[in-house]
């Protein structure tokens, strides 16, 4: 089999997109392996949810829903850690629900490892400050029994342990909730603004991975949320607004890079086409006459 | 670092790395073995999920066992739905579908058309000229308006498309695909940043990024020798 | 929120106007059922693909696959059983095979086993019940991307040559469709939020656009009295247009909210 | 008794109580029905999660069929099945916060979790490569809004080209935001819609009454 020579026109419109694979992969792990630290900026929206997150009072009840699964958290990562650094400093009573069952590793990890020194640091405790009570919203009906009845629907933490004697003492309806902190895929709960926002009134702050993005700002202009925080690039911003680095910042270089690439084959993809699939259309229309 | 986490670790990046040959297109035994593991596991977390829940069965039946009334119907439902796998009795079944369709159904529709009709009609009719917010105000505020009303009337499927009704919807058409352009890089941006952290994930601590990199290395190499020896295809599941 | 144009002691605040507009709708759906006589209905380029695909997948002796999405019952996953029954039917006339990855959520375990009964249900009317084949409707565990590789890998294996993708599919639509185009199986689509949406116009051949999934059923199944309530859906919409319009109007010329404290009844 | 089960009237009118029990007290005052909605949306999610059940045994009979006839790829059927109830047992013996348990999911599940929603990037690249190519005006609209809208959302764009900001912007908070509202408004007439042929009896595949009828 004699192979025909390709111009590099053909192979601008017609290239394996596996190259694109490949070539994503090592402009990912490249600025992982040597960072080279580009500048950032931040935008009004994180600014407006940093000070919806600094309004808080200390002892003010949020509940803190994580609507994620592991790979989500990987997205959300830099938000969420950030936004807890503010809601521990603040000394806000925390009651984190989760909206999908990998959330207890997330949560594992969140507690136990990424901000466990930051606790200690300030103080706050299992059971006093903060409690986790696991998987309680698998679907809109346990939301909708959950926050019209929450003493009688939510006996226990994530652990079986009884949550009597504690804060959540203070919780009979969505109503006594002073904010929702919601951490999302988009996948996990439609209930929280329909059930509780639109019934109780009760103001919500949204982080939303890039995808359900539109979604939540539609939502932030019909007021049903106060504040929304972009994926993880806002969550870079939120660490460079409270001066503490975290993953976020550490992600911006890949994060660049990984963009310019994008564009980058949209313009060789163009010109292949302008240069090659069009013409070829052209000749092989005059072929056929 | 116990012996455990650390196998744990440099597993979890093999494996992960395996199920990246999905990129590859074409079958073969690394990304099968990866698809059936989690297959497996994933499946027995559902098993566990579904009786762990809050809602869960176990929790139907501890209610049930203090004396709460309300699971006798929740459990007799549940084990009906059971007999979905009796061809001869399926239609047993049905009670429990209708039951719980008929509750989705009633909780959905209530709300629904507030939030995604009344309050975003609301949410678009504002003053469209306040001197003290400027002309951008006013541009931005108009462009929402328009191009919900112009695209909207692309979206009339019943009478046919002449006259205004034609400029509105070839206009209504051109900013769908301009928003669907905006939306699509979006999009990217999120999941850019999940590959980017899950990356992220396995290149610190600094010690994991020998074993990243070899495991990617590792596993593209054997993809590639099985593929030139035409085992790939052959030893994937079917 | 504008203060309401009304108060009814025994209608909570707010939410007058929500029962009157669901009841309208109620009853203009009910008198479109009565229609006699065909609408004039747009085609929709997606809808119209789903015979084409089929067609093309008996003459290549491929498969076909076909999903209905991993979330519990909603309007898209309802939507998307008619057109699972609907291929279905084709499928078992003409001897194509049906492969139905199910699972992929906690609350679609109720939904799979709907989606076997619609299945197996086609190949007895069609006269063909030993031909239903049950393992050809895998579960894939009902968490989303077990499901998702688990429907990857049999569009690798199987190589269909068309894959019929609607309901409530979330992200892992975009990863299932570029996969399906990535072995050269006509994609049919259908997003059920907007960044989906965008992100599958590009990597589908054909897709449902906006309210187009919703009226699936009822395009597909030819039936009058059914294509006939699309047309609620029109009227719906051009009343939203009209309360826009004219509530800008007054807003900004007039300085009144009287739209705006209507819909707050 | 089997009547009560096989009548499609009854089982619609079942659909329709439980749709109105759910339904009619959001619009009206009801405190009494209220709460016994809550209550039937509680028994609801139970009744969920009892269909693992037939999932599961569904699946077993798949990968036990395939290792009888000794089907290509048996072997990870196999494999698929121990794997699957050496889990389950763990987690009915041990409990869920079990170190045994907790490995596997950390060593199998979140990796790949990961990894199959990561990949998504390669899709959204392939995808954005090959579909963004200006075949018609409506196309390169699409092109030009896409690439500011990239170029902007790398942060290291705003460093050296702080002016595309608003560009950027206006195309997502206000064309992005149109499109979904849009999107909502057209889409919930459709549901409803939808819906309302359930409630009148006209699309009810999903009872499985087709078989009968057969």
């Amino acid at each position: 089999m004699v192979e025909k020579k390709v111009s590099l026109l053909q192979w601008m419109a017609t290239y394996d997109q596996r190259w694109v694979y490949l070539i994503l992969f090592l402009v990912v792990l490249g600025p992982m392996v040597s960072p080279i630290g580009m500048p950032i900026s931040v935008s009004a929206s994180t600014r407006n949810w940093y000070e919806k997150v600094t309004a808080l009072k200390k002892g003010d009840i949020v509940l803190d829903s994580w609507s994620t699964e592991y790979s989500g958290y990987m997205e959300l990562k830099p938000g969420l850690l950030a936004t807890h650094r503010m809601l521990i400093n603040k000394g806000v009573k925390l009651f984190v629900c989760l909206g999908h069952p990998e959330g207890f590793a997330v949560a594992n990890v969140v507690f136990e490892e990424e901000l466990k020194s930051y606790m200690d640091k300030h103080n706050y405790k299992y059971g006093v400050d903060y409690i986790i009570l696991g998987y309680v919203f698998p679907n809109v009906a346990s939301t909708i029994a959950a926050v019209t009845n929450f003493q009688d629907a939510v006996k226990t933490d994530w652990k079986g342990v009884s949550i009597k004697g504690t804060f959540l003492d203070r919780i009979k309806t969505g109503a006594d909730i002073t904010m929702i902190v919601d951490f999302t895929t988009g996948a996990g709960n439609p209930g929280l603004i329909d059930h509780i926002v639109l019934r109780f009134g009760t103001p919500m702050i949204q982080n939303p991975i890039g995808v359900s993005l539109p979604g939540a700002l539609a939502n932030l202009d019909a007021k049903l949320l106060q504040a929304v925080l972009a994926s993880a690039r806002g969550g870079a911003e939120l660490e460079y607004l409270i001066r503490e680095p975290g993953p976020g910042l550490i992600m911006m270089d890949a994060f660049s890079l990984g963009h310019y690439m994008v564009i980058i084959f949209i313009i060789i993809g163009n010109i292949g086409y302008f240069g090659w699939t069009k013409r070829e259309r052209a000749r092989e229309r005059t072929t056929i006459r | 670092m116990d012996l455990l986490t650390y196998l744990s670790v440099v597993l979890a990046i093999f494996i992960a790395f395996c199920g990246f040959t999905t990129l590859y297109g074409k079958g073969n035994p690394l990304y099968s073995w990866a698809e059936f593991s989690y297959l497996a596991t994933a499946t027995a977390m559902s098993v566990m999920w579904s009786w762990t829940a809050t809602f869960g069965v176990r929790y139907a039946i501890q209610g049930l066992i203090r004396g709460e009334l309300i699971w006798v119907p929740a459990i007799i439902l549940g084990i009906l739905m059971w007999f979905r796998v009796y061809p001869k009795y399926s239609y047993l079944s049905r009670v429990s579908i209708a039951f719980t369709m008929g509750i989705a159904l009633g909780w959905g529709l209530r709300t629904s058309i507030f939030t995604s009709f009344i309050r975003q009609i609301s949410a678009t009719i504002v003053n469209l000229w306040v001197p003290e917010y400027g002309i951008m105000y006013f541009i931005a505020r108009t462009t929402i308006a328009v191009s919900i009303i112009t695209m909207m009337s692309f979206f009339i499927y019943t009478t046919e498309i002449k006259g205004p009704h034609l400029w509105s919807a070839t206009i209504g058409e051109y900013i769908m695909y301009t928003a669907f352009g905006a939306v699509f890089a979006q999009t990217f941006m999120g999941r850019l940043s999940l590959f980017v952290g899950h990356m992220q994930d396995y290149m610190f601590p600094v010690w994991k990024q020998p074993y990243t990199i070899g495991a990617a290395l590792l596993v593209f190499v054997i993809l590639l020798a099985l593929d030139k020896k035409g085992l790939a295809q052959k030893l994937a599941a079917a | 929120m504008a203060k309401p144009l009304l108060e009814i002691p025994i209608i909570p605040t707010g939410r007058f106007i929500g029962l009157v507009l669901l009841v309208i709708l109620a009853i203009l759906a009910i008198r479109q059922m009565r229609a006699k006589k065909m609408p004039f209905i747009r085609r929709v380029a997606a809808l119209d693909a789903i015979d084409d695909a089929v067609g093309r997948c008996t003459e290549m002796g491929r498969p076909v696959v076909v999903s209905y999405g991993i979330g519990d019952f909603s309007y898209s996953v309802i939507a998307a059983l008619s057109i699972l029954g609907y291929v279905a039917k084709i499928c078992a006339e003409t001897d194509t095979r049906l492969i139905v990855p199910t699972g992929g959520g906690h609350s679609s375990y109720v939904v799979r086993e709907t989606a076997v009964d619609i299945v197996r249900s086609q190949y007895i009317l069609a006269g063909k019940p030993e031909t239903f084949r049950e393992e050809d409707m895998p579960f894939l565990s009902g968490e989303q991307y077990a499901y998702t590789s688990g429907y990857t890998g049999i569009l690798i294996r199987e190589r269909p040559g068309a894959t019929i993708m609607t309901g409530s599919h979330a992200s892992e639509a975009v990863n299932i469709a570029e996969q399906s185009n990535l072995v050269g199986a006509i994609t049919i689509t259908s997003g059920t939020y907007v960044s989906n949406m965008a992100a599958l116009a590009c990597a589908s051949d054909y897709i449902m656009l906006m309210d187009e999934q919703p009226a699936a059923g009822a395009y597909l199944s030819k039936n009058v009295d059914q294509i006939a309530t699309i047309r609620v859906q029109d009227i719906y919409k051009a009343l939203a247009m009209v309360l826009i319009v004219v509530g800008l109007v007054l807003m900004t010329v007039f300085k009144s909210d009287l739209i705006l404290r209507l819909l707050d009844t | 008794m089997s009547w009560f089960f096989k009548s499609k009237q009854i089982q619609l009118s079942i659909l329709v109580f439980f749709f109105l029990v759910g339904f009619v007290p959001y619009f009206f005052k009801m405190p009494p029905v209220e709460d016994f909605a809550n209550n039937l949306t509680r028994i609801a999610a139970v009744v969920g999660n009892f269909t693992i059940v037939i999932a599961v045994y569904s699946q077993w009979r798949r990968s036990l069929r395939f290792i009888r006839e000794k089907r290509k790829g048996w072997a990870y059927h196999i494999y698929l099945l121990i794997l699957m109830s050496m889990m389950i047992i763990i987690g009915f013996t041990l409990g869920e916060h079990h170190t045994a348990y907790k490995w596997l999911v950390s060593t199998i599940v979140t990796p790949l979790s990961s990894v199959f929603y990561g990949i998504l990037a390669f899709y959204m690249s392939s995808a954005c490569a090959r579909a963004f190519r200006a075949r018609s005006p409506k196309a390169a609209f699409l092109i030009i809004a896409g690439c500011i809208v990239l170029l902007y959302q790398a942060p290291l764009t705003g460093a050296f080209l702080p002016g595309i900001e608003p560009y950027s912007l206006f195309l997502t908070d206000n064309l992005g935001m149109a499109l979904s509202r849009m999107f909502a408004i057209a889409i919930v007439t459709g549901a409803i819609i939808l819906n309302m042929r359930m409630l009148l009896g006209r699309e009810l595949a999903f009872l499985g009454f087709a078989r009968e009828e057969s």
